[in-house]
This record gives structure tokens, sequence and C-alpha cells, in this order.
């Protein structure tokens, strides 16, 4: 096999397919990182609450709990999540503005809560979740294009060009980007800390939702797919600097593609290790993430 | 006429020490500017931050003859108390409109537009960069735009912050001359904490004197223009001990 | 003793962030057995000439001296182990700690007992743990604090509070001592105390400087003061000289057309 | 002088009730009971890493686990692969648990806060991979069993216990006396203020990977002491979830470092599993509502204790 064969069929399929997971990783590490960028906590519910609500998804269409269309659970898992962000942001709000670790770990044992829950409520089984997705495959250069490709390009990009706008273009951007930065400055211009990062936390979690249902169809749903899909959304979260959007997206693919090359060309039973290091790595060569801007603001 | 504000027995304490602000009262009319002077640590910015509702205080506070004592801050920017706080405070990564939309962010958006073009045309120099990054202006410059962003917000009383701190002699003057310009025409009533004594009497009409967190003298603008009460000012801050 | 050659001296310091110049080329000269005065309005940049002086900023020009020797280079660690000290803008006790265990850490840095003794029951562990005690306590004697070692920083007013960073600050007998807003958030009577331990300090071998804004006190104690406006030396001088100054009296306040 | 030293006295009193009655306890109860305890001792240690760390450098671990497995490994693969006892191993774990602590702490050394948590995190993801891949040393699934006798000729469900008690008391009695050390002090100081200990000659890094050494020796100490008394190592003992319990049990603790605390958030990360073994579902609910109601109380506690002075004051 000659070097451009190599490339054809194992590496570029490989920084496809890590590009699309990559992109589903960056859903999840956009939640994280709004949550940090304005209130400063990592959620680490983050991940059992999705999963909680993917398999709600699963239970309200499977007739496990309901038997409703798809779409309509989706719509009420989304609510669900939304529901499940206020309680948990309303029950850690005090500590918020108190120590940003002790929320941290608060969010641990929403965390512990959510996956109970999920046993609880569906057992530790293994559960098949197929989503309305579009089957066709077609080829470019050599490149199996498939529908489930192509549906989570289109949802990406269609969230998160959503998200950047409100960010970029919206009062409630400016109030968002304000509190980020200075949360001060923000109070004294009389905006209303909490509703923000309510905001935050509501966006969040339905990214968190759309993330982990995009995710489902490439695996098996059990309650820790998505708690693990999310560890990698976390590295990308890191590798993006854990305070930047953009730099979040950029972790995400990045994390797709190099696991992805990982687990084809060296091993895939050193997956989380690789993840370990390169998390070291990250913070250590780029504390301030990849997309680190040059300059810097003032003082 | 009334008092606009009406502070009482205002004590600010943090930690288990000595309160930094010791029950102070002082009240400041329509439209008056009132000057707070003191050294460091007496007790000048926490006063501003406890009037403004950022930090907690015991004692009464009275704005527009209704009690605000218990208010967040939120709630006391609507009523019309803005804090232009000391270092400016401006969100750097935002551009200079976007942190003056901040400034209005509780108006609605037609009332918040116009604001911000007065503003704009109050200060021409932050209004040629409306669409640069706030970190790229100079400290004259952002100064201008953090006194800019209270002034969207439509005040009836502007809690300001060592205005002058860090900015060079000539900026300082036309940073308070615009100020003198803002309160001829909108009868805004302004305290004042100053370290820059000659600018401040040229705007104020009072003068408290502040020590280890208490009022410790009071001078009215007509005593100011003594030349005994000049070298009182130049002993508060220079010194009586080596005369 | 030579009071010069005992100076702690910075020949042209130069420090900017970011393109803004907070000091411009300062020349100093702090006398041992003198107490020096740095005065300034708030961001004149005394605190980022102690930060220099310390080690915590890296100045981009020029060079600090100390009895003749260079502290170029030399981390806030290393020019602490050669006798130079400060105390902080704002107190910097550890709450964990009562008043004596505070003080001790000041003379820390003397005693060398492994990491052993730190967790077993060892007699040289012991031994330094006494020494250093009955170290503090002498300083927390002499400074009226002996009834107040077993308490916690924060069962203190902060005036006291204030003399126990002083005590830190000399237990271990330093040879610079450098007190950052010393009467910051005292009262009167607080205030004369600290003058009064400050003089007394004053008297023996001892650079000490004093960053102040407290003007009662700078003009009653030091001997020479240096009054920093934007970076730059505007005056330099005897309390008397300083307040007769046309442009220190400028600086507090402020320039005037109407004069 | 003298009231410090009253209280020491007073506190080292407090702490030897319990010890005497736990010493006296596998005569009243049953085995299986003494065998839980044992594993309770143990766990008691892994909190006590958690909590050092926390009042020592000011962080947070989620990932001492790998600490724990650490120590638990060196004690296994010795026992089972060369026959060597605990009086061998015992130090090898302290010093690998030590030395893996400092050599975490390098790397990491400018990080703090949430970041550093994250870093532990992923350092505890690794742990069951790593031991499972390395199953020609750690016996992958499987496990090791640990059977060689500490003092030959006593019963081994003693010695379990015992060793276990020993060991904790000695852990808590020599971080009790570090906290009076030279070295002790200086930690502190960095945590709540680098600065000011940076301009007494301590400088950050130096105290960063010294609490980050201590800790990971003490999570290895905990490791060694969990195989002996458990009796067997195996990689459930080390996963992700273990590791938050041990932080659970250190927030449920207060982050106490004496004995009666550390034995609660012990007993707290030991004894919960059993107790809900039957609903295993039950488990992480009640870990992360403990967590939650302990973290609120925390919070809230000043605010009642104020309340209910001022009602005692009233009346």
């Amino acid at each position: 096999m000659t070097f451009w064969d190599t490339l054809l069929y194992d590496l570029f399929p490989l920084i496809w397919s890590g590009m699309i997971t990559g992109c589903l990783y960056a859903l999840g590490a956009l939640g994280l990182v709004m949550i940090f960028k304005c209130s400063k906590v990592v959620n680490f519910s983050h991940g059992n609450v999705a999963g909680l609500t993917a398999f709600l998804v699963y239970g309200l269409s499977s007739g496990v709990l309901l038997s409703l269309s798809w779409g309509a659970a989706v719509i009420v898992a989304l609510l669900c999540a939304v529901a499940i962000a206020f309680l948990i942001y309303a029950i850690i709000s005090p500590l918020v503005f108190e120590s940003d670790l002790t929320s941290t770990i608060a969010t641990l044992g929403f965390g512990l809560i959510a996956q109970g829950v999920t046993l609880l409520l569906f057992g530790a089984d293994i559960v098949a979740l197929d989503l309305p997705i579009p089957r066709f495959a077609f080829s470019v250069f050599g490149l199996l294009v498939t529908g489930y490709d192509l549906t989570v390009l289109a949802v990406a990009v269609v969230t998160i060009g959503a998200l950047f706008i409100v960010i970029d273009y919206t009062k409630l951007g400016i109030a968002f980007r304000a509190i980020s930065e200075n949360p001060f400055a923000a109070e004294v211009c009389g905006l209303n800390l909490r509703s923000v990062h309510l905001f935050a936390w509501v966006t969040a979690a339905i990214l968190g939702v759309i993330g982990a249902l995009l995710i489902v169809p490439t695996t098996f749903l059990s309650v820790t797919t998505v708690a693990t899909f999310m560890l990698q959304a976390f590295a990308a979260a890191v590798i993006g600097g854990f305070a930047s959007l953009p730099g979040s997206l950029v972790g995400g693919i990045l994390i797709g593609v190099l696991m992805n090359l990982f687990t084809f060309y060296v091993s895939p039973e050193f997956s989380s290790t690789f993840l370990l290091g390169i998390i070291l790595l990250a913070l250590n060569i780029f504390p301030n993430g990849v997309l680190q801007r040059v300059g810097g603001s003032r003082v | 006429m009334s008092n606009l504000l009406e502070v009482r027995n205002l004590t600010v304490s943090y930690g288990t020490g000595a309160p930094a602000v010791d029950s102070i009262s002082f009240s400041v009319a329509e439209g008056a500017v009132v000057a707070l002077l003191g050294a460091n640590g007496a007790g000048k910015s926490s006063t501003m931050k406890a009037i403004c509702g950022v930090i907690p205080a015991s004692g009464e506070v009275d704005f527009a003859g209704s009690p605000i004592t218990g208010d967040p801050a939120r709630r006391r920017v609507a009523k019309g108390i803005v804090y232009v706080p000391e270092g400016r405070e401006i969100v750097g990564d935002l551009t200079v409109r976007e942190n003056l939309v901040l400034g209005g962010y509780q108006k609605s958006a037609a009332e918040r537009r116009q604001r911000m073009d007065m503003v704009l045309d109050l200060f021409p120099e932050i209004a040629e960069k409306a669409n640069r990054s706030a970190w790229r202006l100079s400290g004259g410059e952002q100064q201008m735009l953090a006194i800019g962003r209270g002034l969207v917000a439509d005040p009836k009383l502007l809690l300001l912050d060592e205005p002058s701190l860090g900015l060079a002699p000539l900026l300082v003057r036309r940073v308070f001359d615009r100020l003198a310009v803002i309160r001829k025409e909108s009868n805004l009533a302004i305290v004042l904490v100053e370290q820059n004594l000659a600018v401040t009497m040229r705007l104020c009409d009072e003068l408290h004197f502040l020590r280890g967190g208490r009022i410790v003298g009071h001078r009215s603008a007509e005593a100011l223009r003594d030349k005994t009460a000049r070298q009182e000012a130049i002993d508060a801050f220079l010194g009586a001990a080596a005369a | 003793m030579d009071q010069v050659t005992n100076a702690l001296r910075g020949d042209g310091i130069a420090l900017s962030f970011g393109g803004i110049k907070v000091l411009k080329g300062l020349d100093v000269e702090f006398r041992a057995g003198e107490i020096t005065g740095l005065i300034g309005p708030n961001g004149a940049g005394k605190t980022s000439l102690f930060n220099c002086l310390t080690g915590a900023y890296r100045p981009q020009h020029g060079s600090i001296t100390y009895a003749g020797t260079s502290l170029d280079g030399l981390p806030p660690a290393a020019r602490a182990g050669k006798g130079i000290v400060r105390s902080f803008q704002h107190v910097a006790l550890c709450p964990d700690l009562s008043v004596r265990e505070n003080v001790m850490i000041g003379v820390a840095r003397n005693y060398s007992a492994g990491w052993a003794s730190a967790f077993l029951p060892l007699s040289a562990g012991r031994k330094e743990r006494q020494d250093m005690a009955a170290a503090a306590d002498r300083v927390l004697a002499d400074l009226g604090l002996a009834d107040s070692a077993d308490l916690l920083p924060s069962e203190l007013p902060p005036g006291t509070q204030r003399l126990v960073e002083i005590a830190r600050a000399i237990v271990g007998k330093p040879s610079v001592l450098l007190l950052d807003e010393p009467a910051a958030g005292l009262n009167n009577s607080e205030t004369r105390d600290l003058m009064k331990v400050l003089r007394k300090l004053a008297s023996t071998d001892l650079v000490l400087v004093v960053v102040e804004h407290d003007m009662d006190l700078v003009m009653s104690i030091c001997d020479r003061i240096y009054v920093l406006n934007f970076g730059e030396f505007v005056a330099v001088g005897t309390p008397e000289e300083v307040r007769g100054n046309e442009d220190v009296v400028r600086i507090y306040l402020g320039s005037d057309d109407d004069e | 002088m003298t009231q410090r030293l009253q209280d020491i006295a007073a506190s080292s009193i407090a702490s030897w009730i319990p010890v005497a009655i736990l010493a006296a306890l596998p005569f009243i109860v049953g085995g299986s009971w003494t065998f839980t305890l044992g594993l309770c001792f143990a766990n008691s240690i892994g909190v006590l890493a958690v909590s050092f760390l926390v009042r020592y450098g000011g962080e947070v671990s989620i990932g001492h686990t790998f600490f724990t497995a650490l120590g638990a490994y060196a004690v296994g693969v010795l026992d089972t692969r060369f026959g060597v006892s605990l009086w061998a191993s015992v130090p090898l774990a302290l010093l690998l648990g030590v030395s893996l602590g400092i050599a975490f702490a390098w790397p990491s050394r400018n990080l703090h806060g949430i970041y550093l948590a994250v870093t532990t995190l992923a350092l505890a993801l690794a742990v069951p991979e790593m031991i499972n891949n390395l199953d020609w040393i750690t016996g992958g699934y499987e496990g090791l069993y640990v059977s060689t006798p500490l003092v030959p000729g006593v019963e081994m469900g003693l010695q379990r216990y015992y060793l276990g008690l020993a060991m904790l008391v000695a852990v808590a009695a020599a971080v009790a006396r570090f906290r009076l050390s030279r070295q002790g002090m200086t930690l502190l100081l960095a945590k709540t203020h680098p600065a000011a200990a940076d301009a007494f000659g301590t400088r950050r890094v130096w105290a960063r990977i010294a609490v980050m050494g201590i800790s990971g020796g003490i999570g290895a100490l905990c490791g060694a002491t969990l195989a002996f008394s458990g009796s067997t190592v195996s990689p459930g003992g080390f996963t992700f979830w273990q590791a938050i319990f041990l932080l659970v049990g250190s927030v449920v603790s207060f982050y106490g470092l004496s004995l009666v605390r550390v034995l609660i958030g012990g007993a707290f990360v030991t004894l919960v599993p059993q107790l809900l073994s039957a609903s295993g579902a039950w488990i992480p609910v009640f870990y992360g509502l403990s967590l939650l109601g302990m973290i609120l109380l925390g919070h809230y506690l000043p605010r009642i204790q104020k309340t209910l002075a001022r009602r005692k004051g009233g009346a």
C-alpha cells in the first residue's frame, strides 16, 4: 500500500469522522464554557444531566414511560433539561457568589443524583435509541459521507451559529460578555447577574441535550455513555482555554480528530490516559487555550 | 427644596475589625455637588459603594423622598443612582458602544439610543472610536467612557469615584469641564470623591472631610473661597503635624 | 558604621506594563538608620517601586543594589534571604495561625529542621519550635502585644493586625524593611502607637522605608521624603522642604487656572 | 503559650478516647464488622489525604484514587509476586506516593482552583484503564489477594483490623504534629497569602510541590492499608466514582484533619455503600444529596447560628 493509499483509506476518513464527533464535543464544551465564563463554576453535572435527558427521550418515545412521538419526546426532554438547569442553579446560586470551588463541588453532587435517578428510572441496561436521521451515503474523493454526518454538521452549524449571533449581537449577549469579564462593572450598571447566569445554564442544558442525542446513534445508550462523551467535551473545553467559546469549538474538533487517530494508530485501550496527557499538555503549554489572544487586554 | 439623597448613620464593616465607614450622615440637595475628601482608607469609596448598593451596609438611605435601604444595585440604578467606580471598571472586551449599552441596560431601546447619542455628542473623543474595543482606549478616554456609561442610565444622582486618578492634568481639566457642562444642562446631583482638590473646588458646593470612616469636617462652597478654609484643606492632605 | 555603603540603592529603575510607563528611570538611595518616606497620589507608582525592590516585578531598566552587592535577577524568596523584608498594603497574615505563629514565620528562614521532624516527635523539631516561639514572643513583648500571642489575627482590631505584620517583618532582624501603608485603616491612637514603634526601629542599623498616605505620620517620623508622581520623583528632601515645595502642593491639590 | 499547650493536650485526650474504644471493639462486635471497620480506617486515611490538600494547599482533588491505587498495588504486587510483607511494602508505597505526587505537582505547578481540579479528574479517569491494561503486573480485572501476615501467628482478621487502626492513628498524629512544624506553618501562609510567603522565603512552587507530595504520600498509605485490611486489590476500588466519594467524605467531615473528623468521613465512604448495597441506584443519589446537604449546611450554618443566638438573646 502506498503512502497515498494510506492517506485516502485511513487518514482522511479518520479525520473526517473525528471532525464530526468533534462538532458534538464542541456542543458539550460550549455548554461547560458558557457556565464557567460567566459564573466561574465548572458544571460537573453536565454529562449526567444530559445523559438523563437522553434517556428521557428514549423512555418517552419507546413506551417505557410514555409512547409519545419522537418530536414530542424531544420537546418534553428539553423542557425537563431546562427545568433541571433552573433547579440546580436555584440551589447553588447563593454559593456561586461565595466560592467558585464550593459551587463546583456542589455540581458533582447534582451529577451523582442525576446518575442515580437515571439508574432508578431506567436501570443499568444498555438500550438502543434511534433517531429519525436520513439514511443515505455518498462518496466524495473516496471519502464516505453519511446522512448522519451531514445531520450532525447541519445541527452543529445552526446551533453554534445561533449561539454566536445571540452572544455577539444582542443585548443579552453584551450582558453575558460583560459579566464574564467584569461582574462588578455589570452590577454597577444595574444588571441582574443571576438572570444572566441562568441564561448560561439553560443554554448549556439545551446544548447538552442536543449533543447527547446526536452522539447516541454512534453507540448504544447506557448510564455512562453520555457522561463519557462529556469527558471528551471537558477535554475540548480545557484545550480551548475553558473561557473561550471559539476556543471550545476548535478544542472539540481537535479532540475528536486526535482521539480518532490515537485509537486507530496507537491503542484504543489507553484513550483516557491519552486524554490525561492532552489535558496536562494543553494546560501547561497553553494555559489560556490554543486560541490565546496575542497582545492581551489591558493590565 | 427637599434633599435628593439623605444618608443616616451609614455603617460599613468588612470582617471583624473596625468599620470602614462609621455611622456617616449627610445629605445631597437636588442638583448639588458634594465632595468627600480624605486619605486612602478613610472610607470614601465604601460610602459610595454602600449608597449605590453593591456592598451591604447598615443605616438608612433615602432617595427622592422614599427609603431605598436594602434595595439591590439594579433597583437603585433604575431609580436614578448611578455609580462610576474608581479605576473606571469598563469592560475591555466590549466595544465603546457596547459599554454604553450596558450603562443603559434597563432603559427602553429608543431611550437608550437617544441617551447614547447625547453621550457621544458630549465626548467626541470616544465617539470617534465607538466601535473599538474599550481596552484600546487611552486612560482619559476610558474615564470618559466610564462617566458616559453612567450618564446613559439617565441618573438623577451620579456617584463619581476618583475620576482624575491616573490622568494627566490636561485630561483632568477636560473631564471636569465636561462634568460642569452636564451639571448645568441636566440639574444632575453629584457625589464626588477626589484627591485633586483644585478641580474639586471648582465644581462642588459642599465638602466633607473623612478620616477613619467618620466625617470630621464640613465646609460649604462659600466658605471654601475663604483662604483659611483652603489652608485647612491643604492641612488635611499634607498633614498639620509639621506646621 | 558607614551609612552610605549600607544603603538600598536603585539606579535608573524603569518599569512599564503593556506600553504604560509606570516608573520612569528612578534613582533612589534609602539609607540605614533613617526613616525614608515615599509619598504621592494613588497610582503614582509607589507600590510598583516596592515590588521592584523586593523582586516581585522585574524592571526593564536599571539596577538595584544593597550594601554594594547587586540584587538584580534574584527572586523575592532569595532577597528575603538577604534580609530584605516587606509588609503588605492589605494585611497578609495567615488566618489559620495564631499571632505568635504568624510572627514565627518571620524567622522560619533561619531554621532548617528536616521533614522527619516535621511529622515525627523528634527533638530537633521541638527545639526549633521553641526557639522560634521565643524569638516571636520577644518581639511581641517589645511591641506590647504579648497578651495577643495566642489569639487568631481575626480576633484583633486592624491596628493590632498591622503591628503583628510589622512584628513578623522585624523578628528575623532584617537589614531592609519596606512598609506599604502601615497606617491604613488605623485610628488615631493606633497610628500614634505605630509611630512610636517605627521611631524605635529607626534607631537600629536598618533601612526603613514607609509608603504612607497619612501625612501626619510621614511628616512627623521621616528623615527624608521622596515624592512620586506619574512614575517620577517630583521632590526629595526633609519634611519641611517637601511641605514647602510648590510642586508637591500642586500634586496634592491639583493645578488650578484660577490661581 | 500555656493556654495553647493546654488546648493541644485536651484535644489529644479527646482523640485518645475514641482510639481506646476502637481498640476494644473487636472483642465486642462480630468478624464482619471488624472487617468493615478495617476498611473504614483505610478510607479515613484517604479522606485525610484529600482534606490535607484542601487545608494546606487550598486545592481540591477529584483524582486521589491515583495515589490510593499506587499504594494498594505496591502492597498487592509485592505480596503476591514476591511474598514481601507490609514491613517493606508500606515504605515503598509511601515513597511511590510522595514521588508521584511531586511528579504530578511539577507540571501542574501553575494551575489553581478549578483548573487543577480538572487535571486531577483526568488523573482519576486514567487510573482504571492503566490498571486493566497493565494486567501482567496488576492482575487486571481479577485483581490481587493480599495474604502475607504482618506478624506471623496472629489471626489474620485481627491483624487486618489493628493495622488499619494503627496506620490511621499514626497518620493522623503525624499530620497533627505537622501543623506545628515550620514547614506546616509556612504552607498555611503560602495558601492564603502566596506573596507574603514569597517575601519570607517560601517559593510558591515549593509550597505546591510539598503539599502534593505529602498528600500523595498519605493517599498511597491509604491504598496500602486498603490492600491489607481489605485483603483484595482490584480495579473496582479505584474507579472515578471512588475518587469522587473520597472528596465527598472530605466535604462531609468539613475538611477536618483530626482523627474523629476523618473517621466520620471514612465511615461515610465505607458504610453508605454497605448499607445501601441492596439498592445500588440509591447510592449515588444518597451521596449526591449528602454532598449537597453538607455544602448547603456549611453555607447556612453561620446564619442559622446567628439567628439562634439572637433568639436566645431576645428571650
